[in-house]
């Protein structure tokens, strides 16, 4: 047994051991915490999968921005009136045994791969020089499936509007009631101004290298997100309203210039979402910073929430 | 056992776990964070498809690692808007249930009787 | 096995249009988003009519050449890449969905309108952008070729229809709405995982390439059945039911039309995809009489539970339970007892019953709006004088009855008699037993409601508003054509078996 | 010369995994959120400074080195300031609030 595997037991443990944690522990907030630490854990094991860009995004939105949303939903919910009582002991029973089936399917299924493992890994590569990027999920969220990633675009402004319209009717196109804590000169507000340039550098960052590298529009985007939301918790921006043109463009610049550039594909190249030949990385590079601006502040105000406050003038 | 299979069955273990926690557990906010759960199990099953998939040089077939990033921002705008439901049912009522019985007793002219 | 490597199919004339279906909506929605409430309806009062042209000639074009659309998306074929394509299924479908979207989105004229020079308000901005949403969701769910691109159809899906249950905020129509979150959600993943195991084996999830190597095997049988399982939360089938109720009696009434018209038929159409499409003759009789059994249990619970209703909007509601049951009984069907498969008989009733349907429940979810605007209420015992008060409303809610019964000559009869017919042809009596008592019990409900409406009122009726009539006729019009759906009989009926692989004719492999 | 590399990364390495687990235990063990809070921000200066310290010869070339030391910048300054949000939040709600 090697120490790599040694390693991986022992992560294997600790994740089943925070996951089940996350779903027995009795108080809301301890869950939580459990979750936010799994985030990270699981990103270790994306990187053992040699999912790079995956482990980044996982530590980024699903354990990062996920655990935020958590954490700020388990303050508010202390309010909460009354519980509801825990399902009955049959319930619970036949659930765990439901349960035990799925997973014992999902196991004889992974423990039954095919005799020879098909992969697309070789075509993917075979292809990927002629789009000019060197990251080949890239390429294939780019350009072999771009059409998923669009839509996925449109998903996620959906879930804003779905926000958005969870809104009372006297307070629409207000402020999103995300809870800011501006006590001026505090270690907050100290923290919002230093980071704030490193995390926008890193997130250009991760945007550029997204091409030949792990990384891309979404990590880069989640960067943003997290240092927009920091600067607005501390004060130090306010909260815009959700009836600001500006903010509007920003959402959709990204899925709106992907669409153009796919459309455009039909004209310039053979296909809606084909790029023209030799033209393809600086196309994919102008939709990449179009999209991280775009999922930085969808991100951004789906964590911030529904609009609570009427602007003031 | 290969160590992408040993992450294979701790996914299909984690779906287990969520599956449990998303029908047992009544509050809804548990319920969210049992789906995410689910979710990265269910996730870590494509990590595993993609690590045997290994080929040309690659640590893993590139295709279903773009998937699960897609499908991670579609898990996360999902949790987004239950969670603003769950906030904004506390808001209506004071409780966050799911329970049938009449909430907060508002007008109840139209809905489930 | 055949070699994966030979490509199965490359753009076809006219293949364009199917980028123009889902490209319309999308745009539609972005440029909604950006301009504010006071044009999103009027971007969807251009975009929903042209897409219903789109989705007519989409339909012509299939019948008339009998194959189907298929479009290469960034020139790059499956399995690499992602192909549309639009078979006799698809074109059908399409063109009846843009039919109930243009009828909800002229009849929600009247609750999400938009006055001139009025300020951006939240229930139309939010409506008008839905709508589109559900409208492009549903193409990419027609037109997608790929297991992946359905799923973010369905989430998509999903992230229009949620929104729509809770528009008016009210606490219940909330819970309703979580809850319909959380088993859509629920759904969508339990899909998602099924999709991973397949690309496993087979590294492609375009229909028709998996459709040539999938074999019997351990991993692909448990991705069918998670994917299965989770496509019937989503379509709200028996046992599965729980959300549908509350969150399609809670939402506005053109809301409502829509969730139980469009949005369920979505993932039944994955459904039907999955297990004719993709893994054609795999489901096995034992299956194949499961998911009838379901579907008998559905209309059953459904019908019954209706009949008990005391408020209207619930009575449809549990109708839409019962009736969906319907669709699930031509998978036993369409396959003999020896799980071969069938000529198109059953398939192309459960289609009609899936169009039928949502062309009859659209009208009557818009009906039942009607006469609570008008009374205020929708009490059944209380609705005396309601026919006289809203004579051409009624008059749609009992022909759209007339379908969801099957009486000659709606498409609901035609469905019905040709699923009656594959029942006979099989040999499979008991399903038509159940056929037969679900149409008795909703001609139950539906007397229950009509005879209270035709009754004289008590007291004098205080009318609250006066409806416009363009909403009374859209709800005219689409329990019309609910009603002459089955004269198609002597018409198009053939394009549903358009594009259907020949292995229609061919035993489990 | 590799071979002096090598053990001083493995070194340096398992000093810094011994200050991480060292600060775990101490977070787990300790009775209030002030002393807990001094075992964490061990963790991030000792533990993680020698990790990275560690790390820095087998690094890619200087940009790899600087990525590393940046990362520990990072985590400095965010392990500071949280220690004092934790803190002050403490002060104001007395230590078993």
């Amino acid at each position: 047994m090697t120490i790599l595997s040694v390693f991986d037991i022992g992560l294997v443990v600790l994740l089943l051991g925070i996951g089940a944690s996350t779903i027995a522990a009795r108080e809301a907030f301890a869950a939580v915490i459990g979750f936010v630490v799994y985030g990270l854990l699981l990103s270790i094991a994306w990187v053992r999968l040699s999912a790079v860009d995956v482990a980044l995004t996982e530590a980024a939105i699903g354990g990062g921005m996920t655990g935020m949303l958590m954490l700020g939903a388990v303050a508010r919910l202390r309010v909460a009136k009354g519980s509801d009582t825990r399902a009955s002991l049959p319930a619970r029973v036949a659930a765990g045994v439901l349960s035990a089936i799925v997973a014992a399917g999902l196991a004889i299924a992974i423990l039954s791969p095919p005799e020879a493992i098909p992969t697309l890994a070789p075509m993917v590569m075979e292809n990927l020089a002629q789009s000019g990027l060197g990251n080949p999920v890239a390429g294939v969220l780019f350009v072999y499936r771009a059409l998923d990633t669009l839509l996925e675009k449109v998903v996620l402004i959906l879930a804003l509007l779905g926000v958005w319209s969870l809104a009372p009717d006297n307070v629409w196109g207000g402020i999103p009631g995300l809870r800011v804590y501006a006590r001026p000169d505090s270690t907050l507000t100290f923290l919002a101004q230093l980071l704030p340039p490193v995390g926008i550098v890193v997130a250009i960052y991760m945007c550029w290298v997204g091409a030949k590298e792990p990384g891309g529009a979404f990590q880069g985007g989640t960067v943003l997100a997290a240092m927009w939301l920091l600067v607005m918790i501390a004060g130090l921006t306010s909260v815009p309203s959700i009836s600001q043109t500006w903010l509007r463009v920003l959402v959709v610049v990204g899925p709106v210039i992907f669409l153009a550039i796919g459309l455009a594909g039909m004209v310039l190249a053979n296909a809606f979402l084909a790029y023209p030949s030799g033209y393809a990385k600086p196309l994919i590079v102008a939709v990449e910073v179009a999209l991280t601006l775009s999922i930085g502040v969808a991100l951004g105000l789906l964590a911030a929430g529904p609009p609570e406050r009427v602007q003031q003038q | 056992m290969t160590a992408a299979t040993l992450f294979g069955l701790c996914g299909a273990a984690l779906v287990g776990f969520g599956l449990y926690g998303l029908v047992t557990n009544p509050e809804p906010l548990r319920k969210i964070l049992a789906f995410n759960l689910l979710g990265s199990g269910v996730f870590l099953v494509f990590g595993v498809v993609s690590r045997r998939a290994a080929a040309s040089g690659l640590g893993g077939d590139p295709v279903p690692q773009a998937m699960v990033i897609t499908a991670i921002v579609v898990a996360f705008a999902a949790t987004a808007m239950a969670i603003a439901l769950v906030l904004r049912l506390l808001q209506e009522t004071g409780r966050s249930t799911l329970s049938a019985d009449n909430p907060g007793g508002t007008d109840t002219d139209r809905g489930n009787s | 096995m055949p070699d994966a490597n030979v490509l199965p199919d490359a753009t076809t004339t006219d293949g364009a249009l199917l980028v123009l279906a889902i490209v319309l909506p999308a745009a539609g929605v972005l440029l909604s988003f950006v301009l504010g409430g006071r044009y999103a309806e009027r971007i969807a009062s251009v975009l929903l009519p042209s897409g219903l042209f789109l989705a007519t000639i989409i339909f012509a074009d299939v019948w008339q050449s009998g194959h189907p659309l298929i479009y290469i998306v960034g020139d790059w074929k499956p399995p690499l890449g992602i192909a549309l394509r639009a078979d006799g299924l698809s074109a059908a479908m399409m063109v009846a969905m843009a039919i109930v979207i243009c009828a909800v989105a002229i009849f929600a004229h009247a609750d999400f309108g938009t006055r001139p020079g009025s300020v951006e308000a939240r229930a139309p901005f939010a409506f008008w952008i839905l709508l589109m949403a559900i409208w492009g969701a549903m193409n990419m769910v027609f037109l997608g070729g790929d297991l992946f691109t359905l799923y973010v159809a369905i989430e998509l899906l999903t992230f229009a229809a949620v929104p729509l249950v809770c528009l008016d905020g009210r606490a219940e129509t909330l819970q309703a709405a979580l809850r319909y979150l959380l088993f859509a959600l629920l759904g969508s993943i339990l899909y998602l995982v099924g999709t991973a195991l397949l690309y496993g084996s087979y590294a492609t999830l375009d229909i028709v390439l998996l459709s040539r190597q999938v074999r019997m095997e351990p991993a692909t049988l448990v991705a069918a059945t998670l994917m299965t399982i989770g496509l019937f939360a989503k379509t709200a089938l028996f046992p599965l039911h729980l959300w549908l109720p509350p969150a399609h009696a809670g939402a506005p009434a053109a809301a409502s039309a829509v969730l139980s018209a469009v949005v369920v038929k979505g993932s039944f159409f994955i459904v039907v995809r999955l297990w004719f499409d993709v893994m054609p003759g795999m489901l096995g009789a034992a299956g194949a009489q499961l998911f009838g059994a379901l579907g008998a249990a559905a209309i059953v619970f459904g019908s019954v539970v209706a009949l008990q209703q005391q408020r209207l909007k619930l009575l449809i509601a549990y109708s839409t339970v019962a009736q969906i049951g319907y669709l699930f009984l031509m998978f036993p069907l369409a396959l003999d007892t020896a799980a071969q498969l069938q000529g198109g008989g059953a398939l192309t009733g459960g289609m009609l019953q899936a169009i039928s349907h949502a062309t009859a429940k659209a009208a009557m979810f818009m009906a039942a709006g009607l006469i609570y605007a008008t009374l205020g209420h929708d009490r059944i015992a209380e609705l005396g004088g309601a026919a006289r008060a809203l004579p051409m409303t009624i008059f749609a809610f009992a022909l759209g009855g007339v379908s969801l019964i099957g009486l000659p000559p709606s498409g609901g009869f035609l469905a019905k008699w040709l699923l009656l017919e594959a029942a006979v042809a099989t040999g499979q009596w008991w399903w038509a037993i159940v056929m037969l008592a679900g149409g008795l019990f909703t001609s139950g409900y539906m007397f229950i409601v009509l005879s209270s409406a035709v009754a004289p009122s008590s007291e004098p009726l205080k009318l609250r508003v006066a409806v416009p009539r363009y909403q009374e006729a859209a709800a005219l019009a689409l329990a019309l054509t609910s009603l002459l759906l089955g004269l198609v009989a002597l018409g198009p009926v053939d394009i549903l078996l358009v594009g259907r692989p020949d292995s229609m004719m061919v035993g489990p492999r | 010369m590799n071979l002096v590399l090598d053990i001083f990364t493995v070194s340096a390495v398992s000093a810094g995994a011994l200050f991480l687990l060292a600060g775990t235990v101490g977070l787990l063990r300790f009775p209030d959120p002030l002393t807990r809070l001094h075992a964490l921000t061990k963790v991030d200066n000792l533990g993680l400074g020698l990790v990275v310290l560690g790390l820095l010869p087998q690094a890619d070339g200087p940009f790899g080195a600087l990525k590393l030391v940046s990362i520990w910048l990072l985590v400095q300054l965010s392990g500071a300031i949280v220690a004092q949000l934790i803190a002050g939040a403490v002060r104001q709600r007395g230590p078993h609030g």
